[in-house]
């Protein structure tokens, strides 16, 4: 017997229910089931997991789905979700999984930040009618742009490093083919085409069907080494070396078995069916000259033609890492932070490591420019970006670009369950089961995406408008046009910015 | 040009369409021996329990007007000069630019020894009517014959609370349909409604003794108090035997339903067209045939260019409650692979036959619903082996068909619009 | 003008929903509670949704180019009107030939009648087409 | 007095400057009366000057105007100019004390020598570095200006008082700036008037920029210290980093401050596409956004400039062998009233005149 | 064509290689390597080398097809993410020989450092395979998820390394000795050979014979072959 209570309350209402029987198909968690000789739709709570799916299907807006508000005596320090945690260990011995990122209730502080806008002295200008450029260029400037003369005819002697073109300085984050389904990977692709920026693979390397994308596609390298090759190396427009994600610093990634579907297999190269195991290290990773050997041997492969990015997890020391990447010859530092996504972690790791990006980015930057090495990396920022306002504190505080995942999946579907480590996804999106990867339809999920990030580019470019900046670098550090609210003097000093008023 | 039909049933009323969705100016003259609009065949049962035509009209009575066709109703043609392109009518010459026969069939009538009454037959609505007239005195009736119009004129009969003798020769009904299962189960049903259905016997003679007729039969006798006789129809040549138009079972038309002679095109159960599955030319008197053929012709007389799908038989039909499709070939050879399926308590049955992985022929008896997707199959021609047990137990279901199947299936009928 | 309504198989995922708007659609209320709950003759859906393990879809009549259920049926009770091929429940008499030879399966019996997809073709957009939540159901007109 | 404001300047103002391209001298009373002109752009909290070629007596040597809080200041300033340098002559700068202004400081000027014999580069760079220790590391005393046969002469006034002040009627020079401010916010201070100076740069600028702190933080990186928070501080050194650090032509170093849209460099011909992508890419951290106009006075010439948008007047008038820029066309007729031809540059286009005569 | 190296860093002597094979070289002798890393980086040709001297770090990197003849001993992380090709070093090995492997085939004469064969992978007809005449380090085919490793063990009766194939999932190991139990890292299994691994050793164990000019034949009932216990060996490590 199970002592778990269940988490939700399915209330059907029995006036609007005319036993179209959407929810019993729709539900993957088999919450729903109909029996034809009594004409009934029985309803399971314990199994539901929260996703909505029903309730958004339903014809007749008949399904509610609420919390279970009965859900154990809590008090401020044994949440539910503590009890319950407890209780499921106490059955299975297990490690507590969860998807997404860090959920916990520490400080965020994109929401104690301000944006500046101006009055008067410098005028605000008007996006839409007004030239306002978005356009980024990520990859490793020159220390200085060297000309030549010739009949008094200048040009350009100084060849520059690799550098992958965005018409809009958000990108997706690595989500790979395996984690999430095929549909799902496509949409991203084809958003990614559309609105001239970018899409990574995740680790799970490239299916054929998006090898027409690889113009907008960053392929990323990790300890699994999932599906690099020399045709991975040439398609992709740029390398990404994962060492860590936000959501679990210093853990790997684990593809539960449910999810090596045949074709994953043969893009992975693993039996199909047994876990994929992305460990934590790197195994010709221990020590960052050893990380300066793997962006040099990936430079070597692909003739010095693509930028090669690295990526770690924000964590307390990462402005000293990310110095040594910088120095290790990466083009691109990318800091994920630790609401950051993720498929599946042991919430144990996701609930009490890393750090917010705000306070990685802001210290990684400054580090980088006391350096004067700033110049020679581009930084991208990843780790719960909800909105264009949050990617604009990003960009204030240091970033070139920021990558979106989270907020992509919510665009395609996603409810933030966080069961993606189930692989029964009800969206289609965390999952290979081909009843449920078809619910993803690329149309309607690069659209959306599409979508997305156009809106946010106009409220980007509304912002820029509002701070009189009409270039997307001048926002670039800018850290003048952030004020903070409600921080203390040390947290403004690590975020390098003023508090409000000042 | 002027385009002259011959005919009024499924096949010129076809032609008339097809001419019209080419050439809307010319003149054409549609002439038929009834005088009636064209009206539908496979209905005319409803004949015997309505009073007017309208009821099975094949179009609505506007449809010659609609289509600028000047009619010749009730009249008959009586030879065709082919060299000087000219039809002599009852009385009246008249010229062609293009020509479609589309006479259409007429009934076998067989003699019986010893009676010198009528028999009647019931293949058009004078007959229908004429036998209509006559039941209203008569209570006892014999049908000869268990073919479709036999078994269906039974059927129409006891309803009306007559008596019914149905004499087939065969051992079961719908013989000619190939599926002995079929027919066993419709034996079945029909006697379950009370028809007396005499198997295997044979009329010897018969013998009119005052209102009734004696009925000599190989087993029995039975008295009764008219004959009809259903025993099929030949296609209506008589007025082109004596000329060079190429007829054997009927007039021999290629796949564009030309004839031998330039600017003669024939069309429907008159004619007799290459069946692939039995590879060789068949007369096959059956409303869609009829129609394709004629619209085939018309398109191919008013200079399109159409080429008529593959001809076989198919029937659907309903004796009682009993729903039933059959299509191509049933009556398998010993090199076909038969699988079938039978449901007694729910009355559904199933056949299929299928050579070298392609299905030529199939049965479905109950359950009906879909059966176009089989018969699309043999239509085209299709590999089903990697799916003939589904197709069998299942219900027929498009999605059952191999992918790359469906969608040439759907290229094949359909056309990407935008 | 010409139509079709056809499914995209790889994003059909089986909610059927597309059979409930059609039924509320042709139903006497138009409105689905009412349709469902209390119309006792409330029409049947004309989709036919059709499922082999994960792969499914909704067939409806795809407007053939040259349809062979106009050419079989016995009492010229289906013809093309307004680039949709259409049956007229008037004439039909229930011989199911139409469902002899449509290569689909797109036409269902009634109790004596044949009926069909009319494509909703007084709507601008079917009604399935316009409440499938994938875009599995695709419709083109011209 | 707090000499380094932790909040960012705000001003409005009026702007002037002129050349004679062939190097012959006019008085600095020429240039206050077209400034003064200009009255009502300025609020009386900041005027300034800066003159070229006005120290024939010390032509080759750097000329540094200080400004001090007290005696102390001025002590610790010279023992760490003699550390570098060879003091050739120092005077306090001789002003009408009668001109009333508020906090003046201790004015004083100083002809200095390298100690050791450098290449040019060399040479500005060891004298970049003092100015920058002195104006971070000694309290109380603050470099004006310090370049050769050239000085920057400002205070806390209306233009035409500053003008008085500092007795530039007696000096006379090739090419002349002129500024009158109009702040928001009320430092006080003197250092914080304009034209901004390093080396023999010197700026003076209309407008505000938005792009503030991308270019502060910048300009960090490579020892710049952006301790006034003035635009005009941080646009000085953009030009002192580019054109004397970066070795960039000063036309190429302004299409990187008002960089040419995206679009309109996607449709330049290939080499001239490549070239202007990788300038803004490279030095992505100096383009100015928001609006401003700068004229920059320099050894050999002056060049105004405007933001890409053009948000800020600025128009050029000739004479002849003589150049003006200005805020309004007024200040100039004031001086010149018969102008050969007058045009205002397209925003991002440098207006730029070279002592020779020649100019692009 | 010959190829003398003293002097040259990897990226001279990548773009050499490049240029050699643009001009049709079929074979090249590379004299006075030493340290060089990445060479053959990312080469998808199936030229023929031969190396004289000791190369770096990475060599045949990501590599997709070239055959490289090492007259020397090798360092580390040879072979890493190879995809097709082979590398025969008549010498000992470093770390983390063939990390990752895709295909191809790699020969050691001698022994290999820790982590060899770390992550190797296949698909259907695509069988990556090392062969190490000597011995291997501890941690010898960890999170293998297919291919094939043979360890001959030469100079000693069996191999007394620690951890071998811990968290593999897929893929071989075949041994020359019999392994002790405490040995093996978790979830892996030791079994006796059936005959498609017998006739597999056979035809790898000629060819690798062949490329180190040796005549010996091998006794195939002294193998063990090492497997997984159990596709998902750390299945149980979470509840849901």
């Amino acid at each position: 017997m199970s002592n778990i209570i269940p988490e939700f309350n399915v209330d059907k209402n029995e006036d609007r229910c005319i036993k179209c029987k959407v929810c019993v198909r729709q539900c993957s968690e088999g919450v729903f089931k109909y029996f034809d000789e009594f004409d009934l739709i029985r309803i399971y709570n314990d199994k539901c997991i929260g996703c909505h799916r029903c309730e958004m299907m339903c014809p007749t807006d008949a399904l509610t789905i609420t919390k279970n508000t009965a859900l154990y005596k809590e008090n401020s320090h044994w949440s539910s979700y503590t009890i319950n945690s407890i209780k499921k260990q106490a059955e299975t011995g297990g490690m507590i999984l969860t998807g997404s990122g860090n959920d916990k209730a520490y400080v965020s502080y994109w929401d104690k930040m301000l944006l500046d806008a101006s009055q008067v002295t410098n005028p605000p200008i008007d996006p839409l009618r007004e030239p306002m450029e978005l356009r980024t260029y990520l990859g490793k400037k020159p220390e200085k742009v060297i000309l030549k003369e010739e009949n008094g005819d200048i040009s350009l002697e100084t060849k520059l490093a690799p550098q992958i073109k965005l018409e809009t300085p958000i990108m997706f984050s690595a989500m790979s083919y395996g984690s999430i389904s095929l549909n799902a990977c496509e949409s991203l692709a084809s958003a990614a085409s559309k609105l001239g920026t970018f899409y990574n693979t995740g680790e799970g390397g490239l299916h054929k069907k998006l090898y027409k994308y690889g113009k907008n596609t960053i392929g990323q390298v990790a300890s699994g080494r999932f599906g690099v090759d020399t045709e991975y190396l040439d398609t992709c427009a740029a390398i990404e070396i994962k060492i860590g994600q936000g959501a679990k610093p210093g853990i790997g990634g684990h593809l539960p078995g449910e999810k090596v579907t045949v074709e994953i297999s043969e893009t992975r190269m693993i039996p199909s069916g047994t876990d994929a195991i992305s460990p934590a290290p790197h195994h010709d990773i221990y020590s960052i000259e050893d990380l300066k050997q793997l962006i040099c041997l990936i430079k070597e492969a692909t003739n010095y033609e693509k930028p090669v990015f690295v990526k770690i997890a924000a964590v307390h020391n990462s402005a000293a890492i990310a110095s040594g990447i910088v120095r290790a010859g990466a083009d691109v530092i990318v800091i994920d932070g630790f609401r950051g996504g993720t498929g599946a972690a042991p919430s144990v790791i996701r609930d009490n490591t890393g750090m917010p990006i705000e306070i990685a980015l802001a210290v990684i930057d400054q580090r980088l420019r006391d350096e004067s090495i700033r110049n020679e990396v581009s930084i991208v920022a990843a780790g719960g970006i909800r909105s264009s306002a949050d990617a604009v504190k990003a960009m204030a505080l240091g970033a070139d670009a920021v990558y979106i995942a989270t907020a992509a999946l919510i665009a395609m579907g996603c409810t933030l369950c966080q069961k993606c480590y189930k692989g029964k996804c009800n969206w289609g999106l965390t999952t290979q089961d081909p009843v449920l990867t078809r619910r993803l339809n690329p149309a309607i999920g690069s659209e959306k995406l599409t979508n997305l990030v156009t809106s946010w580019n106009l409220e980007i470019k509304e912002i820029l408008g509002s701070m009189g900046i009409n270039a997307i670098e001048a926002l670039r550090g800018n850290r003048l046009r952030l004020r903070g609210i409600g921080l203390t003097e040390l947290e403004s000093k690590i975020l390098g910015i003023e508090h409000a008023g000042m | 040009m002027r385009y002259v039909i011959i005919g009024n049933g499924a096949a010129a009323i076809g032609a008339v369409e097809g001419i019209r969705s080419n050439d809307n100016e010319s003149e054409i003259i549609l002439i038929s021996k009834e005088d009636y609009n064209s009206y539908s065949k496979p209905q005319l049962y409803k004949m015997l329990n309505q009073d007017n035509i309208e009821g099975i009209l094949y179009r609505n009575k506007e449809f010659y007007s609609d289509n600028n066709v000047s009619t010749i109703f009730g009249k008959n043609l009586k030879s065709v000069d082919f060299n000087k392109k000219i039809l002599s009518l009852d009385d009246e010459n008249i010229k062609y630019d293009k020509l479609l026969i589309a006479t259409g069939a007429k009934a076998n009538v067989p003699q019986i020894k010893g009676f010198d009454g009528q028999i009647y037959s019931f293949t058009n609505i004078e007959e229908a009517l004429s036998l209509k007239q006559s039941l209203s005195n008569k209570n006892k009736i014999a049908v000869l014959g268990g073919g479709l119009i036999g078994v269906k004129l039974s059927e129409y009969l006891i309803k009306m609370g007559k008596e019914v003798f149905l004499i087939v020769s065969s051992k079961g009904v719908l013989s000619s349909l190939g599926d002995e299962k079929i027919s066993e189960i419709l034996n079945n049903e029909i006697m379950e409604n009370g028809i007396n259905l005499l198997l295997s016997s044979k009329v010897l003679s018969a013998k009119k003794e005052g209102s009734k007729i004696e009925l000599k039969l190989d087993k029995d006798k039975i008295t009764c108090d008219a004959i009809v006789s259903c025993k099929g129809v030949s296609p209506e040549v008589s007025p082109f035997e004596k000329t060079e138009l190429e007829i054997n079972r009927g007039i021999k038309v290629d796949d564009h339903m030309r004839t031998n002679i330039e600017d003669v095109f024939a069309a429907g159960d008159v004619t007799e067209v290459y069946n692939y599955l039995e590879d060789s030319y068949c007369n096959i008197p059956i409303l869609p045939n009829a129609y394709s053929g004629g619209h085939c012709a018309g398109i191919n007389m008013s200079g399109g260019e159409s080429k008529i799908d593959t001809v076989y038989p198919m029937n659907s039909l309903q004796i009682f409650n009993v729903q039933i499709i059959t299509m191509g070939l049933l009556n398998s050879t010993e090199k076909d692979e038969v699988l079938s399926f039978l449901d007694s308590e729910k009355k559904v049955y199933r056949k299929l036959v299928i050579r070298n992985g392609k299905l030529i022929g199939a049965a479905l008896l109950g359950d009906i619903d879909r059966a176009g997707i089989l018969n699309n199959i043999i239509r085209n021609n299709l590999d089903i082996s990697s799916v003939k047990e589904e197709l069998l137990y299942n219900k027929i279901n498009f999605y059952v068909l191999p992918k790359d199947m469906r969608e040439d299936i759907v290229k094949s009928y359909t056309e990407v619009i935008k | 003008m010409k139509r079709r309504i056809f499914c995209d198989e790889d994003f059909c995922i089986g909610c059927r929903l597309c059979e409930v708007h059609c039924t509320v659609k042709h139903s006497k209320s138009g409105d689905i509670i009412l349709a469902y709950k209390f119309e006792n003759d409330k029409e049947p859906s004309r989709m036919t949704f059709e499922q082999k393990e994960y792969i499914c879809g909704s067939i409806v009549c795809m407007n053939c180019k040259d349809p062979l259920c106009i050419k079989a049926c016995s009492m010229g009770a289906i013809k093309i009107e307004d680039g949709t091929v259409i049956l007229d429940n008037e004439r039909c008499v229930g011989c199911w030939m139409c469902v002899m030879v449509c290569p689909f399966g797109a036409i269902k019996r009634g109790d004596n009648k044949a009926f069909k997809c009319d494509h909703c073709h007084t709507d601008e957009i079917p009604v399935c087409v316009l409440n499938c939540p994938n875009k599995a159901l695709k419709y083109e007109v011209d | 007095m707090n000499k380094f404001p932790r909040e960012k300047d705000i001003s409005g103002c009026s702007i002037f400057g002129l050349i004679n391209t062939d190097g012959e001298k006019v008085s600095g009373s020429v240039i206050t009366d077209a400034i003064s002109v200009m009255h009502d752009r300025a609020n009386g909290l900041g005027g300034g000057f800066s003159g070229y070629g006005i120290y024939p007596d010390y032509p080759d040597d750097y000329a540094f105007h200080l400004f001090f809080d007290s005696v102390k200041a001025k002590e610790e300033t010279e023992e760490l100019i003699n550390k570098h340098f060879l003091i050739e002559y120092d005077e306090k700068i001789r002003t009408d004390n009668s001109v009333n202004l508020p906090n003046k400081p201790l004015l004083w000027r100083y002809f200095v020598k390298n100690r050791n014999i450098l290449s040019k580069d060399s040479e500005r760079e060891e004298t970049f570095k003092a100015v920058m220790d002195i104006n971070n590391n000694i309290e109380g005393a603050y470099v004006i200006s310090s370049g050769k046969n050239m000085g920057v002469f400002k205070g806390v006034g209306y233009p035409e008082d500053i003008s008085k002040f500092y007795r530039l009627e007696d000096y006379s020079g090739y090419i002349w700036t002129a500024h009158g401010r109009f702040p928001t916010n009320t430092p006080g201070w003197w250092g914080g008037a304009h034209p901004f100076g390093l080396l023999d740069w010197t700026i003076v600028h209309n407008g505000e920029i938005s792009s503030y702190d991308t270019n502060r933080r910048y300009l960090e990186m490579y020892g710049y210290r952006c301790n006034l928070v003035t635009d005009t501080e941080v646009i000085t050194y953009l030009f002192d980093f580019l054109v004397r650090k970066n070795n960039l032509p000063l036309p190429l170093a302004s299409k990187i401050l008002a960089s040419p849209m995206w679009a309109d460099i996607d449709r330049m011909e290939e080499k001239k596409r490549e070239l202007l992508k990788a300038l803004r890419m490279t030095y992505a951290g100096a383009l100015l956004t928001g609006p401003f106009s700068v004229i920059l006075g320099f050894e050999n010439g002056l060049m105004g400039l405007g933001d890409r948008l053009k948000l800020r007047p600025l128009l050029v008038g000739k004479n002849d062998n003589t150049v003006y820029i200005s805020s309004e066309e007024c200040a100039i007729r004031k001086i010149c009233p018969d102008l050969d031809s007058v045009y205002r540059p397209k925003g991002g286009e440098p207006a730029l005149f070279m002592l020779d005569g020649k100019y692009v | 064509m010959i190829l003398n190296c003293k002097g040259l860093n990897h990226t001279e002597i990548n773009k050499s290689i490049r240029k050699a094979i643009q001009n049709g070289e079929k074979e090249i002798v590379m004299n006075n390597v030493n340290g060089q890393g990445y060479l053959f980086a990312g080469v998808k040709n199936g030229i023929k080398a031969i190396i004289n001297g000791v190369p770096g770090n990475d060599l045949g990197g990501m590599m997709d097809g070239p055959s490289l003849f090492v007259n020397a001993n090798i360092q580390d992380c040879v072979g890493n993410t190879m995809n097709n090709g082979k590398i025969v070093v008549h010498g000992d090995a470093g770390d983390i020989l063939g990390y990752a492997m895709r295909g191809g085939k790699i020969f050691v004469k001698g022994k290999v450092g820790y982590r060899c064969g770390i992550h190797m992978k296949a698909f259907g007809e695509k069988i990556p395979v090392i062969v190490i005449g000597e011995d291997a380090g501890d941690f010898l085919g960890e999170y293998m998820a297919s291919g094939i490793i043979v360890v001959l063990c030469k100079n000693k009766s069996t191999l007394d390394s620690n951890y071998l194939g811990v968290g593999m999932h897929g893929g071989a190991i075949y041994i020359r000795g019999n392994i002790e139990e405490n040995n093996l890292g978790k979830g892996v299994a030791i079994s006796s050979l059936d005959d498609w691994d017998k006739n597999f050793l056979t035809n790898i164990l000629d060819e690798y014979s062949t490329d180190m000019n040796s005549k010996e034949k091998y006794d195939l009932n002294s193998f063990v072959k090492l497997s997984p216990l159990n596709s998902r060996p750390f299945q149980r490590l979470y509840s849901y």
